[in-house]
């Protein structure tokens, strides 16, 4: 399964301040819960896991995050991250493209271009759900990059305009995160996966439950 | 290992118990710890139905429950249809309506019957496909088994009077 | 396919079963119906540690009227729904909806609380609910407390229950007399989800004006979706034809469907409009009976 | 033609009740999992999650910790035997376990031996693989694309292209179309489809190690032919095997090839030396075993003014997924997709077809269809059907101008088939007057004033089966025959075994019938035993529709042969030479004396207790039959639908099928085949397909998403017949099982199409869902 999905919102925070955090893995994985980073290759390369525990499920993913691409000049970084299912069942990737437009109050505007590849079991039984889930996932990580511009700044940031929030934030899913570094990818790829995995609970054929 | 699960059934009128694992599901609790190998395995996802059996009365996907949820319950398989020696008039039915084919779908499709007479006396052509629609068949079309259980109906009907 | 090992537990009252689900958290999971609960652990795509079998809880299964409501427990199966004289009276809409739940041996076991305390938005009484204005009734270790219909969905199976609740009860407002409803659902053959389904509940006055008037949609976005522009539209008109197809058309304009293999998403706007005309015009046809 | 029998004998043209039934409607069949043997353990597959990934490592060490588990069995160990690979059934190779790297999604990667199916299943996920994905190439069109990755590093050529072939004329055919007043093309894409049996695929090895002897339990559409391969490719000695296919739910061509699970059971009891079951789940038998189709074509046709059909063209894709496991005996890749000349006479046609490898499951298998008819039938009753819109005339009026006419049998086809026998006008007469033809015609025409959208289909089919005549088939090289073994027991009581197998056709009955009919010996008297290879002549099996032209000729020929002993004995106990009696279903009687008569029964007893000097004892017979020919069952289908324009669902209001399929044995078994046949039909034509996302993913890999139709969607079939002897047939049979599943997609196609044909609608590709009917009207402006 292959998705792409875009996404565009604009915060009142300057270009630079927003830059120094999109390009920062190891500070934008702080919102990643249960992720951790195994190992540093280097700065722009990690390897690490994920637990991710969805009401009955739990699943482990292993895998590796890295920058492509990151052009300082024109505010621009590409990302890639992939997992694989430790228990053989798959694999999601994810090639992210981040870029920030100074906008002319100040603020800056951030879109997000990404590609997502969904392969193995999730995939063939989930087909349904995926556009749906992935949809609200990068809602959610829109809405969590802003929470956590905010927190680094003092002023709050303008309203939102383009995200909706499609979910109540359960308590559980921000519990303070061990984490020493990771990525916006990293972050994106487990949300991904716990909505797949809540969605995936539910998606077969058989109703009530 | 979970901790076992005594599960106690009266199965076509005989008590049965075992102890098993919680995850045993009641499909494999009766083909392999019952041994009635008369109900069958045709999907994971709880489609095609060959699995159904009767449970205190009503037809269940028995791939989509765990052996513990039938504890202290009456279990009806295609190996309990036949009274003192005689078919039932189902069973009949399938026979003289050429209502099966390779067999593999027909105790699930014999249960579902079941039920459905004991529920609708008179059904409809109608009636029976939508009594009928939890269970797969490949070979049929359907057609015959229709007419199968028609042929039931009219002779349980026959019977009464 | 083989389901992982679990603890087993069977509580026999709504207390002990909220009290296993305090104790054993997310690693547990409530059994009622297990209709898409088991085929998920089959596929090993759900693995909880812990299995609370609510099954033999007693005096959870009932349909009754009462406060003017029709109150439907929260072990009540999806075929005592169907077997209902009282649904059958009052609610032709709810018998629609059975008609076209999974198949009839899965509806022998599947609940009507767990076919909305799953969240996914292609179950098909979520959308029945919202178009009667049920409320949930869910019981947790605080107590019990009442969740009307259109507060329940939250995002794709995800729901307003805490984690240690328990749907126990599901109340139905009872219609005011001259009521109709119905339920028109597409699926690619029995036993499917929708490709997309409307509910439609009516009220009219002696007049034939719409009084009262809930739009239920299953399977065209992340939650089973109240079509609220459709609904405020046809409040104190005439429900005419032409009124009809226009409050089809608000609805359609409503759904946030996504393309999969059950058809692209204009299709199955194209769908909501078509059945929301059904729905519409065959509830008011069921006002006068 | 055929002698009439009594009720009580049961001979041919009697609806008997099936034999086997009773067994089945008490839940005492024996399928192949039901066997249960002393010790026995249980195997799981761990499967690639990738369509295209090498395979970095493999490490069994926590699953073989895990209590209960007593092998895990991979690619590596395999090729240490020289087993990791083994030949498919047309002239390729495949993996039994990955090595280097998987080529599909749920490719076999490993297996693990447990001792109960919870215990393996649990340690199958404990056996960690690291991949490293590679590109996935799913477009059977880009497969010869130079950027796209080359996916078979076994093979010498480089290249995803596995065959080009071509019949035909194409010099005169292309000459033909030049000079054609009038022409007409469709592409259809004849989707990849699954038999999907109710019962998946399994077996059960038990290897005895204090004989020596291997008996594998297995879901074998051709238990002899396995048998075989098991030996050539295991080394086992072919004595030391038996291959037993119990009761077998459904086969449709899917219990043809050997899978690789059946390999890995028969290893891992010949390691441990205990029963293995493996049993495969149904998402791994959509998923991995022969799939069905997937054949891309194109077909021209060109006629005169008049039109008269002058020539056809037709180019064509082959999809075989990762490796070529078409299950399929003939001498062309494409099996005889030839037939696609259809019922139509006429001078020129040319056919080309290439196969190519993508990442899919392997296959090309022959789904209750002889090897790529049921493609070709689709093609060209959809290309005719197309002609007749470009001539502005009725459909049914096209193809009776270009019928075969009965007079020009034997006909020899312009792609160089001898059709045995037809008449085709007679199985269109009746359909036309069944159905009402007319009276729809005009219905239509009202309808569509008021808007209403109604189609009619027809479909004149033309099959082509029972394989085969040794100059064109065989199985690793064995040819193509069949066989039967009939002994009379002294009361007059008989056996009779097979090389086929019956999947729910019902063999038990109608071979009895068989028998019934030529020795007179009533079908209840006469046991038939299948499917164990100790026991039974060795046959190449039952698909194709094979058993009756192929097998039912072999029974009647050993009958015959019976009869010829039995009338020599008849003589001794009557005192008069043989040239004296004559024969009558049950009897032997003196020429103009009928009450001088000894009865079967009594011949049987004489057979052992009372012989003509010099006669040695017994009443049997053996027969390997093979072909002169293959059989034409053909016939007229025509389908009446309503549209709802709203949704784009088709209703399926009424469906006429004429079949002609010679003489038959048994109507009400013959029926039920063809309502089955009819109902896959109507399946494929709006339901059933296998797909797969651009990164290899299959969707449609369970039955969530692969839709079966149940009751509700089936409609109530209304059959008939005409009576076409095959002139070569001993008793004038044809074959049946396959024709309505052969005969019907295009009548469903062609059905909606006409409903849509006023709009400019030439073609819809199956499965025609709701939605690209809804689609084609939003386009079209019926729906706003």
């Amino acid at each position: 399964m292959a998705l792409r999905i875009e996404k565009t919102f604009q915060v009142s925070q300057p270009i630079e301040k927003v830059w120094g955090l999109l390009s920062d893995l190891a500070k934008v994985a702080s919102c990643v819960p249960g992720a951790q980073i195994t190992e540093k290759i280097d700065v722009k390369t990690y390897k690490g896991s994920i637990r991710v525990k969805v009401g009955p499920s739990l699943t482990d993913y292993k895998g590796e995050v890295q920058i492509l691409r990151l052009d300082t000049q024109n505010h621009e970084i590409e990302i890639q991250g992939k997992g694989q299912d430790v228990r053989g069942r798959g694999s999601a990737s994810m090639t992210m493209t981040g870029k920030l437009v100074a906008l002319n109050e100040g603020g800056t505007e951030v879109t997000s271009i990404s590609e997502v590849n969904v392969v193995g079991i999730l995939a063939q039984m989930g087909s349904r759900v995926i556009t749906e889930v992935s949809n609200i996932m990068f809602d959610k990580f829109s809405r969590n990059f802003q929470d956590l511009l905010q927190q680094s700044a003092d002023p709050p940031p303008v309203a939102n305009a383009t995200t909706v929030d499609t979910a109540a934030p359960s308590p559980r899913n921000h519990p303070p995160a061990p984490i020493e570094g990771g990525s916006i990818a990293w972050q994106a790829i487990k949300q991904m996966f716990r909505s797949w995995l809540r969605a995936l609970k539910s998606l077969f054929l058989g109703q009530g439950a | 290992m979970a901790k076992k699960q005594l599960v106690r059934v009266k199965v076509n009128g005989h008590e049965r118990q075992a102890e098993v694992e919680p995850r045993l599901l009641l499909v494999h609790f009766i083909r392999e710890v019952l041994g009635l190998r008369g109900t069958h395995v045709g999907c994971d996802t709880s489609h095609c139905g060959a699995c159904t059996v009767v449970l205190d009365g009503k037809t269940v996907k028995s791939c989509t429950m765990f052996a513990p949820q039938a504890d202290g319950c009456e279990l009806l398989t295609v190996e309990g249809l036949m009274r003192n020696g005689t078919l039932h008039p189902l069973q009949e039915g399938f026979k003289e309506e050429h209502g099966l084919q390779c067999g593999f779908c027909t105790p699930g499709m014999l249960m579902s019957s079941y039920v459905l007479l004991q529920k609708n006396k008179k059904p409809t052509e109608e009636d029976i496909r939508w009594g009928i629609s939890g269970n797969l068949c490949r070979c049929t079309g359907y057609q015959n088994i229709v007419k199968a259980v028609l042929y039931a109906a009219a002779k349980m009907e026959g019977g009464a009077k | 396919m083989i389901p992982p090992a679990f603890e087993y537990l069977r509580p026999s009252t709504i207390p002990e079963a909220v009290a296993l689900l305090q104790q054993y958290g997310e690693d547990a999971k409530i059994l009622s119906g297990g209709q898409s609960l088991i085929p998920m652990m089959k596929l090993r795509l759900a693995r909880p540690a812990y299995l609370i079998d609510i099954n033999r809880i007693a005096g959870l299964s009932y349909i009754k009227e009462e406060d003017g409501h029709l109150k439907i427990g929260g072990l009540t199966r999806e075929a005592e729904l169907e077997e209902s004289p009282i649904v059958h009276a009052k609610f032709p809409i709810l018998i629609d909806t059975e008609h076209v739940i999974a198949d009839p041996q899965v509806r022998n076991l599947a609940t009507v609380a767990g076919n909305l305390a799953h969240g996914d938005p292609a179950n098909d009484h979520p959308a029945t609910m919202l178009s009667l204005g049920a409320k949930v009734v869910a019981t947790g270790s605080k107590g019990q407390r009442v969740i009307p219909i259109e507060e329940f969905f939250l995002s794709v199976f995800t729901t307003a229950l805490q984690p240690d609740e328990i749907v126990t009860e599901i109340r139905i407002p009872l219609p005011p007399p001259r009521s109709g409803g119905a339920y028109f659902k597409l699926e690619r053959k029995v036993g499917d989800f929708a490709t997309a389904a409307v509910a439609a509940q009516v009220t009219v006055d002696s007049n034939g004006t719409c009084q009262q008037v809930g739009i239920g949609l299953t399977n065209v976005g992340p939650t089973p979706l109240k079509a609220r522009n459709a609904e405020a539209f046809l409040r104190g008109k005439k429900l005419d034809e032409a009124t009809i197809h226009q409050a089809a058309q608000l609805a359609a304009d409503e759904a946030q469907p996504s393309s999969d293999l059950r058809g692209p998403a204009e299709y199955k706007k194209g769908l909501v409009k078509e059945l929301a005309v059904r729905a519409l015009t065959r509830a008011v046809e069921r006002v006068g009976k | 033609m055929i002698h009439p029998t009594t009720p009580e004998v049961g001979g041919m043209g009697h609806s008997i009740k099936r034999k086997e039934d009773l067994r089945f409607i008490q839940g005492k069949g024996n399928y192949v999992d039901d066997v249960h043997l002393p010790d026995m353990v249980y195997g799981h597959m761990v499967r690639s999650p990738y369509a295209h990934a090498r395979l970095k490592s493999i490490n069994t060490e926590k699953a073989k910790a895990h209590p209960g588990v007593l092998a895990i069995i991979t690619g590596e160990d395999l090729a240490k035997a020289n087993l990791a690979w083994m030949p498919t059934l047309y002239f390729d190779k495949q993996m039994v376990l990955a090595t280097g790297k998987v080529l599909f999604q749920s490719q076999e990667v490993a297996f693990v031996v447990a001792e109960d199916r919870y215990t393996a299943a649990d340690a199958a996920e404990l056996v960690d693989v690291e991949y490293e994905e590679l590109p996935v190439l799913v477009d059977p069109h880009k497969a010869t694309d130079p950027t796209s990755p080359i996916l078979r590093e076994d093979r010498e050529e480089k290249s995803n292209h596995i065959f080009h072939w071509e019949v035909g004329d194409k010099a005169a055919t292309d000459k033909a179309f030049q000079d054609a007043a009038v022409k007409a093309n469709v592409h259809a894409i004849f989707q990849r489809c699954h038999p999907a049996p109710l019962e998946t695929c399994g077996c059960v090895a038990d290897f005895n190690r204090a004989t020596g002897r291997l008996t594998v339990y297995l879901t074998s559409q051709a238990p002899h032919a396995h048998r075989t391969l098991f030996a050539l490719v295991g080394g086992i000695p072919e004595n030391n095997i038996r291959v037993i296919s119990p009761d077998i739910g459904g086969g449709f061509g899917n219990k043809v090839p050997i899978y690789p699970g059946y390999v890995c059971s028969v290893v891992a009891s010949l390691t441990l030396g205990r029963p293995v079951k493996w049993i495969e789940t149904r998402s791994e038998n959509l998923q991995s075993t022969g799939f069905a189709r997937d054949y891309h074509m194109t077909a021209e046709l060109a006629a005169d003014k008049d039109g008269k059909i002058q020539a056809l063209r037709v180019k064509t894709l082959a999809d075989h997924g990762a490796f070529n496991a078409a299950a399929q005996p003939t001498k062309f890749p494409a099996g005889l997709f030839s037939i696609c000349t259809g019922a139509y006479d006429y001078p020129n046609a040319f056919c080309e077809v290439d196969g190519v490898y993508t990442n899919k499951a392997p296959g090309g298998i022959a789904y209750r269809c002889s090897f790529r008819v049921t493609e070709a039938a689709y093609l060209i009753e959809r290309a005719v059907d197309v002609l007749a819109r470009e001539l502005k005339v009725d459909p049914v009026e096209l193809r009776e101008k270009n019928f075969i006419r009965p007079d020009k049998f034997p006909y020899k086809s312009p792609l160089g088939w001898s059709f045995d026998s037809g008449n085709y006008q007679a199985a269109m007469d009746l359909a036309l007057k069944k159905v009402g033809y007319a009276e729809l015609r005009k219905e239509q025409e009202e309808k569509r004033k008021k808007g209403e959208l109604m189609g009619i289909g027809v479909s004149s089919f033309v099959e082509i089966v029972g394989a085969g005549p040794a100059h064109t088939f065989d199985i690793v090289g064995i040819k193509m025959f069949d066989s039967a073994e009939i002994r009379v027991h002294p009361t007059g009581k008989a056996i009779c075994r097979m090389g086929t197998k019956s999947q729910g056709q019902g063999h038990e009955t109608t071979y009895a019938q068989i028998v019934a009919q030529e020795l007179g010996i009533p079908a209840a008297d006469v046991l038939v035993e299948e499917g164990d290879t100790d026991t039974a002549p060795y046959g190449l099996g039952t698909y194709a529709s094979r058993s009756t032209p192929v097998s039912g000729a072999a029974t009647a020929v050993a009958a015959r042969k019976i009869r010829e002993k039995a009338k020599k004995i008849a003589a001794h106990l009557l005192e008069c030479g043989e040239e004296d009696l004559e024969w009558e279903p049950g009897k032997f009687f003196v020429k103009g004396a009928p009450s001088k008569a000894k009865t079967i029964q009594e011949i049987a007893f004489a057979a052992y207790t009372n012989l003509p000097q010099g006669m040695e004892a017994g009443l049997e017979a053996v027969d390997y039959y093979d072909p002169p020919n293959l059989t034409f069952p053909f016939g007229t289908y025509i389908c009446v639908v309503d549209i709802d324009k709203g949704t784009g669902e088709v209703k399926v209001r009424r469906f006429v099928a004429v079949d002609d399929c010679g003489n038959v044995i048994n109507p009400m078994i013959v029926d039920g085949q063809i309502h089955g046949g009819l109902t896959e039909g109507l399946a494929i034509a709006f339901m059933q397909q296998i797909d797969y996302d651009e990164n290899g993913n299959v969707q449609g890999g369970s039955f969530m998403d692969y839709l079966l139709p149940t009751a509700v969607e089936t409609p109530n079939w209304e059959t008939d017949k005409t009576c076409t002897p095959s002139p070569h047939h001993p008793f004038g049979a044809k074959g049946v099982g396959e024709s309505p599943n052969v005969g019907s997609p295009a009548a469903f196609v062609n059905a909606v199409v006409d409903a849509l044909a006023h709009l400019g609608v030439r073609h819809i590709d199956m499965p025609v869902t709701p939605w690209k009917v809804w689609t084609i009207l939003k386009e079209k402006g019926v729906v706003s």
